[in-house]
């Protein structure tokens, strides 16, 4: 068995396969409910009610999207030059604790505290990945295990600052952190949904990632970097230092996830800040073949999937865990989907 | 300082170490099957999940303790088979695949699990492995109560080593499937099939995952939860890192680890547990795995084939 | 066309009307022969002509789309190299297929055993290859891991594997082009012992004297197409090139050198040995404008540290390196090219080139970072692209165009670009390590004169090469490299080549220190 | 389930709609229980009831809204991560109930929501009593998952309960980082018994299982869990939730419900915690100890005792 590339796929297979790959994870969920005892025939308009429904819903699903593009992103960037950070969820807790300790201790006014916050965060997730990028152009170690490692002690230090130093006085003894006052807060889009700032913060991002690699000499370098570090070194790229400008560059992106989820709707941080957003990252970012505005529509494309299908457990009665499976089902048949678009299995 | 000495000379101390090892050198022994043919298999936290699940599920409806842990077995292969078709013939991104991968069989068994046991509060539980009692040796002072006081299955996790170890080192299939890991040219070039060798390794890999979840809920528990596995299976991936995917290394490793957590365990009891944060001793196996990787990184031979997919008849 | 057959009960290999196309291209068309026993066959054409290819399918790496192989009379199964292994089919891939971290023993071993045998066989094999080594020169240490062994004895491990199967055929891709000539002599030993006990091979390689020497008959391939047979006893090397290339070609004609001034001095150089290459002790060495200085010697011999040094890859642990006499103040690839020093790396796929780079991307590898590639960070890819076209024009690179990734250019094509690449930026002193190997006759000389003509253009030119012809045909000076050491300056023609092999194999040396 | 609990049905009207939002599975010890008097409650044909468990605190409003759009007329679950959000969403949902755990009191400016928690700490207390009474070396182990209110307060009670029996007991205190990791529970319990714990207070999943290995003796929380346990499990601080909800019930019906502390439902003269009966331990805890239970749990009922509620981390001693 091996794969063929397709010299010139047409509509049907660009358009067909990814429609197929979708309604592979509808057929998915019409059994799962079956198996629940539930109506497998109303899951689909379930689904699409949930994520795209309503205003509510669409808004819900964008909101959803915002982290997942900000550590899309940070992983697009990184993969490019081969450096597998599986640390996003470390860095976006990095951002979201500076965050909050600028936001809550300075008592500086909002307008002056908000990009202090997003600088401080953007500092302390490149901080965070710094670490194992020089371990790893230094020492050689190996940045998958040191970036996977971190996101459990970042998680419990954060877990000790929220029940120690930075546990709100005003938290009847649960750990959070105190709320940023309001006016430190990222302004809603549209008055009265949960909508925020930190998506078109995410969008700017998204365009920005994307200058920066086409049109920029670092990008050129970032991917120079991840295709061939030899001769990228022979050529005169200093491979080191745009390993460690990627670094920075990513784990800023990461972090700017945890400083939208705060300031634009948590407020305060708590150890559950996110649901797994770092991980989600790297699925997004593959599924986007890491490009930056493909990063968009696979993060609205996942949160999407996730907004719907969580809500359609609800409607049909289903047990919650559905949404998950479907998750992982749309992401495995796309990413299929995607490749089968411009290959083909043959044997031989 | 003499508080941990106390803790270190007691025979329940390594009781302790070898019980919480056990699942680790399962499911390191799998990733590290994976690794050195070459595959990333991120989806093992996943798939010790469903083996837990799998594994308890069985006993609890009424099947005997070793054909739930073939059952185990048996959906981590199911799982590791979907890893080995979308990685090793598709090629496609071992990162997307295992991070699915894991998604999918959480939830999987979670969902199965619900369904099967909808108006659960109590846990219910199930009769586990009980400690072999070895006569003779389980009787022995020290030694007794430190080593012959497992069950089964923790003796199968070190048998697990000796024959991972043996069959990697010692046979053909053990020289195909690490030359994958090398260099999947090689193995083509000497007319076997590297698509066949690396699912093999991934499916039998992901068997053993799965048994080390069935350890969770079999032997060192009795129950299944969700979220049991909690993180177990991400640590076993540092492990085959540790072990420079050596299964002894690794062995030793996965005690390490053990040994640090069923210390700080302890330690939390101690003088130092009344000043320190328990996060902080929670913390500890993990900056010593990157202390290891640091100190060890210089010498680490990655199979170098790691992560590459192979796609016959490219260069 | 119809080739000629061996006697009927001859014939151990027979291919009919093979076929291969890849997408648009048709690699392999049509294409007929029969081997005998005991008979050396070479296959020859211009990069990219389908001699890899027609290997690929012999072996079963590839399918063929239409035509069939036959081995002893038996068809073989298509698409499955272990029933050609099975049938006595050896190959030693163009690419080594070797895993450098495992012993020479495992790779020989790899597949031979059935996979459910309880046991390797070690101590039984590790007799059989000491055997095989012995009876066909084939010296290796069966416990070496291979990512220790320089590349002739990696060269007798792939060759190993195809006499412990047993192999009856044995094809070689180009297994000349990363040898010594000393190494290569060597292999003519061992195939000539292989052919008297009855092997038959098939010897693909651009070096007509090789060819002429090993092989009994010769096949052309051109385009996919088998446009020519001949045997080599009728034949000449200047027959040969025209029906491979379909036209003449003529040897760059090298007009008298006029040397100015030295533009880069290495005084009392040494570096550190990396691993198990040694580094440089105590070089002195001139470069100067207008002239071309060979660098004979066996490869591993201090080459590749004084290339490195060259690039800027490696500074100097003492001595000193001057350019137009000043010492540069820090020394890494970017003070090199401030430098104008124009570097042509030993391997274009690793070193020179990123594969999945369009040739756009690979053309201003080296200038990207100033204008008119980019201004102030940002990149100007229209600049770029007509820096790129230029060079495609000018250098003959063929290619569907600059936007296509150089992955799918052939070696000849490649080393094109970096050519273009580095004379285009003007540069004073050029680096050439091993500039030809692997080319075919046209590609070769078509470079040899790009480098002439940088000299003639007032340039400095170090060539470094272990192909003596090469270095006697180009050079204005000569000097021979071995263990870190450089010899005296050798005026063209001062030396016969015995008296350079012998500086090569480190004689003389004593005499001058 | 059981019914005792459940008054009089006073109202023969259609069923109230109810949801439930958790953050995690329903079989944890808190929300099961809050869930077991949901199904009562539905089993009663008093409420329609559905739920959603294992919510990310980050989709939870979302959750609320959904709810709320689909007619639930309650909303029940626990608000303690998203306390801020949750607030606006119940400002934009004036007709539904929430009825939420959260650590703070209620607030008039969000009258449609009500909180409560599992102020169990008087069943604690009297479990505290037996344990200390059932205890010979005065060395308890106690395993929390983490050290929050909820938990601690528990703690706090019970380490005063076994005080009343014996001054002199000390305490090993251990959070293990997780609410769901029984083999880790069952770790770190061993290790407190080696360390001469003779009777361990079982706030996880895991912690009687050591117990029952090793042979000693464990203290329930929450939860019932002697059937699992008969030797071992001695006796239970259990939370009931059904008058938090009847109450709650009964507001809506009256359409008076408002912001109130639902808190008050879970004190034991409310009828919100009880000691579970001693069951297989009938005749084995000394007598004394039961006397001085059952002084206490009267003074308690008739509001002249009060357990005091110290919610800050307890620490081994
Ligand atoms: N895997 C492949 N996919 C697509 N095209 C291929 C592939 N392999 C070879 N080709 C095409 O087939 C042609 C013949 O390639 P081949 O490798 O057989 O040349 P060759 O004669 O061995 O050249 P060289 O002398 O450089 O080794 C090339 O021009 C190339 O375009
Ligand atoms: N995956 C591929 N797709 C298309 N063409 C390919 C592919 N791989 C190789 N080729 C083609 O095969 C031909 C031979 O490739 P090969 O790797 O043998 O390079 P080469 O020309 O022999 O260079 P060198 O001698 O430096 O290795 C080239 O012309 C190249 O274009
Ligand atoms: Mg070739
Ligand atoms: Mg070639």
């Amino acid at each position: 068995m091996r794969l063929e590339p397709i010299p010139a796929p047409g509509p049907a297979r660009t358009l067909g396969l990814p429609a197929l790959a979708i309604a592979a994870t509808v057929a998915v969920a019409a059994l799962l409910a079956a198996l629940a005892g539930a109506n497998p025939l109303q899951t689909f308009g379930l689904i699409v009610k949930g994520a795209a429904g309503s205003r509510f819903a669409m808004l819900e699903t964008l909101n959803r999207a915002t982290p997942l593009i900000f550590t899309g992103l940070a992983v697009a960037v990184a993969f490019r030059a081969k450096l597998w950070n599986i640390g996003a969820e470390a860095q976006l807790y990095a951002g979201a604790l500076v965050t909050v300790v600028i936001g809550t201790q300075l008592g500086l006014p909002g307008p002056l505290a908000i990009p202090l916050m997003a600088l401080g965060a953007i500092l302390a997730g490149a901080l965070m990945l710094l670490g194992p990028v020089l371990l790893k152009t230094r020492l050689g170690v190996d940045e998958v295990v040191t970036t996977l490692l971190l996101n459990f002690i970042m998680a419990l230090f954060i877990s000790w600052l929220l029940e120690g130093p930075l546990k709100d006085p005003m938290g009847m003894g649960w750990p959070k952190s105190p709320a940023l006052p309001r006016d430190a807060r990222l302004p809603r889009i549209v008055e009265g949904l949960r909508l925020h700032w930190g998506f078109a913060m995410a969008l700017i991002c998204a365009a920005g990632v994307w200058l920066i690699q086409t049109r920029t000499t670092l990008g050129y370098e970032i991917r120079a970097v991840g295709q061939n570090p030899q001769a990228a070194r022979f050529a005169g790229i200093p491979v080191g230092r745009v390993l460690v400008k990627t670094a920075l560059l990513s784990g800023g992106l990461a972090a700017l996830a945890g400083f939208s989820e705060v300031a634009g709707l948590k407020g305060n941080l708590t150890s559950d800040l996110s649901p797994g957003f770092g991980y989600t990252g790297i699925v997004v970012a593959m599924l986007a073949l890491l490009h930056p505005l493909g990063v968009v529509v696979s993060a609205l494309f996942v949160a999407g999937i996730f907004v719907g299908a969580d809500s359609m457990s609800r409607a049909a009665e289903v047990p919650t865990y559905i949404a998950d499976i479907l998750l992982a089902a749309a992401l495995l048949f796309m990413v299929l989907a995607i490749l089968l678009t411009r290959f083909r299995l043959v044997r031989g | 300082m003499t508080e941990i000495l106390d803790i270190l000379i007691s025979a329940s101390f390594w009781a302790a170490v070898l019980r919480i090892a056990s699942p680790l050198i399962f499911a390191t022994m799998g990733e590290l099957i994976c690794e050195r043919a070459g595959v990333l298999n991120l989806g093992i936290e996943g798939i010790m999940v469903i083996g837990a699940f799998a594994g308890w599920m069985t006993v609890y409806a009424g099947g005997g303790l070793w054909t739930g842990v073939a059952v185990a077995m048996l959906a981590g292969m199911a799982f590791g088979a979907l890893h080995g078709l979308l990685t090793v013939p598709f090629g496609l991104s071992q990162h997307v695949v295992g991070l699915g991968i894991t998604m999918l069989a959480t939830s999987s068994a979670y969902y199965a699990y619900r369904l099967a046991l909808p108006e659960v509060t109590n846990p219910p539980r199930i009769a586990p492995f009980q400690p072999l009692d070895i006569p003779g040796l389980s009787d022995l002072p020290w030694i007794g109560q430190a080593l012959f006081s497992q069950t089964a299955l923790t003796w199968a996790a070190f048998a697990c080593v000796a024959v991972v170890t043996f069959v990697l080192f010692r046979t053909p299939l053990g020289l195909a499937l690490r030359a994958a890991g090398e260099n999947p040219h090689a193995v083509e070039a000497q007319g076997l099939s590297v698509g066949a060798i690396r699912m093999g390794a991934v499916i039998v890999g992901s068997g053993l995952m799965a048994v080390g979840g069935a350890f969770l809920t079999m032997s060192a528990f009795s129950s299944f939860f969700f979220e049991m596995v909690n993180g177990r299976g991400w640590i076993c991936i540092a492990l085959v890192v540790f072990g420079a995917w050596k299964p002894g290394k690794a062995l030793l490793g996965a005690l390490l680890f053990a040994g640090f957590d069923a210390l700080q365990v302890r330690l939390q009891q101690t003088g130092m547990g009344q000043i320190v944060p328990y996060q902080v001793f929670l913390m500890i196996p993990y900056l010593l795995s990157i202390l290891a990787l640091v100190l060890m990184s210089r010498r680490a031979e990655v199979p170098a084939a790691l992560m590459t997919p192979f796609n016959r008849g490219e260069r | 066309m119809a080739t000629q057959d061996p006697a009927q009960g001859d014939t151990v290999l027979r291919l009919s009307g093979i076929t291969k196309r890849f997408g648009a291209l048709t690699a392999n068309d049509g294409i007929s022969f029969a081997l005998a026993r005991g008979e050396v066959v070479a296959l020859l054409g211009e990069n990219g002509a389908g001699k890899t290819t027609l290997m690929n399918i012999l072996f079963g790496h590839y399918t063929a789309d239409e035509g069939s192989v036959e081995v002893f009379g038996q068809p073989l199964p298509p698409g499955q190299p272990g029933a050609a292994l099975a049938a006595g089919v050896g190959m030693v891939h163009q690419h080594f297929t070797l895993a450098d971290n495992m012993t020479v023993l495992e790779n020989i071993l790899l597949g031979t055993e059935p996979l459910w045998r309880p046991r390797l066989g070690r101590p039984a094999a590790r007799r059989r290859v000491r055997a095989l080594a012995r009876d066909f020169g084939l010296a290796v240490r069966p416990d070496a891991r291979v990512g220790t062994l320089s590349v002739g004895e990696r060269q007798r491990v792939e060759i190993l594997k195809a006499l412990y199967r047993d192999a009856r055929i044995l094809i070689l891709d180009e297994p000349t082009a990363v040898l010594t000539p000393q190494e290569a002599e060597a292999l003519f030993l061992t195939l000539r012992k292989m052919v008297a006990q009855g092997l038959s091979v098939i010897f693909i390689s651009h070096k007509l004297h090789e060819v002429m020497a090993i092989a009994s008959r010769v096949l052309v391939l051109r385009h996919g197409r088998l446009v020519g047979e001949t045997a080599t006893a009728t034949t000449t090397r200047h027959a040969l090139a025209t029906m491979m290339v379909g036209a003449e070609i003529a040897a760059p004609a090298a007009a008298k050198a006029r040397p100015g001034n030295v533009l880069l001095r290495l005084e009392g150089v040494s570096t550190a040995p990396q691993g198990s290459r040694p580094g440089l002790r105590d070089v002195d060495l001139s470069l100067r404008a207008g002239q071309i200085l060979g660098l004979a010697g066996v490869s591993g011999n201090g080459q590749g540290a004084l290339a490195d040094l060259l690039s800027g890859l490696e500074t100097p642990v003492s001595g000193e390196l001057r350019i137009a006499g000043k010492a540069p103040a820090a020394w890494s690839p970017r003070e090199a090219l401030a430098a104008r020093i124009g570097r042509i790396p030993e391997d274009r796929h690793r070193t020179g080139t990123i594969a999945d780079f369009s040739l756009t991307e690979n053309a201003v590898l080296e200038s990207y970072a100033h204008a008119p590639a980019s201004r102030r960070g940002w990149m100007d890819w229209r600049a770029a692209r007509r820096d790129a076209e230029a060079i495609i024009a000018k250098y003959d690179v063929r290619c569907p165009g600059p936007e296509t990734r150089i992955r799918l250019l052939s070696g000849g094509n490649m080393q094109k670009l970096i050519l273009g690449r580095v004379l285009e930026a003007a540069p004073r002193i050029i680096l050439a390590n091993q500039p030809v190997r692997g080319l075919d006759i046209g590609a070769v000389t078509y470079v040899q004169k790009q480098l002439i003509a940088a000299r003639d253009g007032g340039a400095a030119v170090l060539l470094i090469s272990e192909d003596l012809d090469e270095i006697l045909t180009l050079s204005d000076v000569i000097r021979v490299i071995s263990d870190g050491r450089l010899s005296l300056e050798f005026a063209r023609g001062e030396k016969t080549p015995a008296e350079l092999g012998q500086w090569m194999a480190g004689q003389g040396f004593d005499h001058a220190a | 389930a059981s019914t005792g609990f459940l008054p009089q049905r006073l109202f023969a009207q259609e069923p109230i709609p109810v949801a439930g939002i958790y953050t995690v599975p329903v079989e944890q010890q808190w929300v099961s229980r809050i869930h077991l008097a949901a199904e009562a409650a539905k089993a009663d044909d008093q409420i329609t009831y559905s739920f959603s468990e294992n919510t990310a605190n980050t989709d939870y409003p979302r959750v609320m809204r959904e709810y709320a759009e689909s007619g639930a007329k309650l909303i029940v679950g626990e608000i303690f991560g998203v306390e801020q959000e949750a607030r606006e969403v119940v400002l934009d949902y004036p007709d539904t109930a929430f009825l939420m755990g959260s650590s703070f009191m209620p607030d008039p400016a969000y009258p449609n929501l009500a909180v409560f928690d599992n102020y169990i700490q008087d069943a604690s207390y009297l479990s505290g009593i037996i344990a200390g009474a059932m205890t010979e070396t005065g060395n308890i182990g106690m395993v929390g998952g983490f050290p929050i209110p909820e938990v601690n307060r528990l703690m706090h009670a019970f380490m005063a309960g076994v005080k009343e029996m014996k001054p002199d007991a000390t305490f090993q205190v251990s959070f293990i980082g997780s609410w769901f990791d029984p083999p880790k529970a069952k770790e770190t319990a061993f290790a407190m018994i080696e360390n001469g714990a003779d009777l361990l207070y079982a706030e996880r999943f895991g912690v009687s299982d050591a117990a029952q290995e090793k042979g000693i003796l464990a203290i329930g929380n929450v939860i019932d869990t002697q059937a699992d346990y008969p030797e071992t499990v001695v006796a239970s601080a259990l939370w009931h939730f059904e008058p938090t909800l009847q109450a709650a019930l009964a507001k809506i019906a009256e359409g008076s419900f408002e912001a109130d502390n639902y808190g008050l439902y879970s004190f034991m003269k409310e009828g919100g915690c009880s000691l579970a009966p001693l069951g297989t331990f009938e005749g084995k805890v000394p007598q004394d100890a039961l006397d001085m239970v059952a002084e206490k749990e009267a003074a308690i009922r008739a509001g002249d005792f009060e357990v005091e509620i110290d919610d800050s981390e307890p620490t081994s001693s």
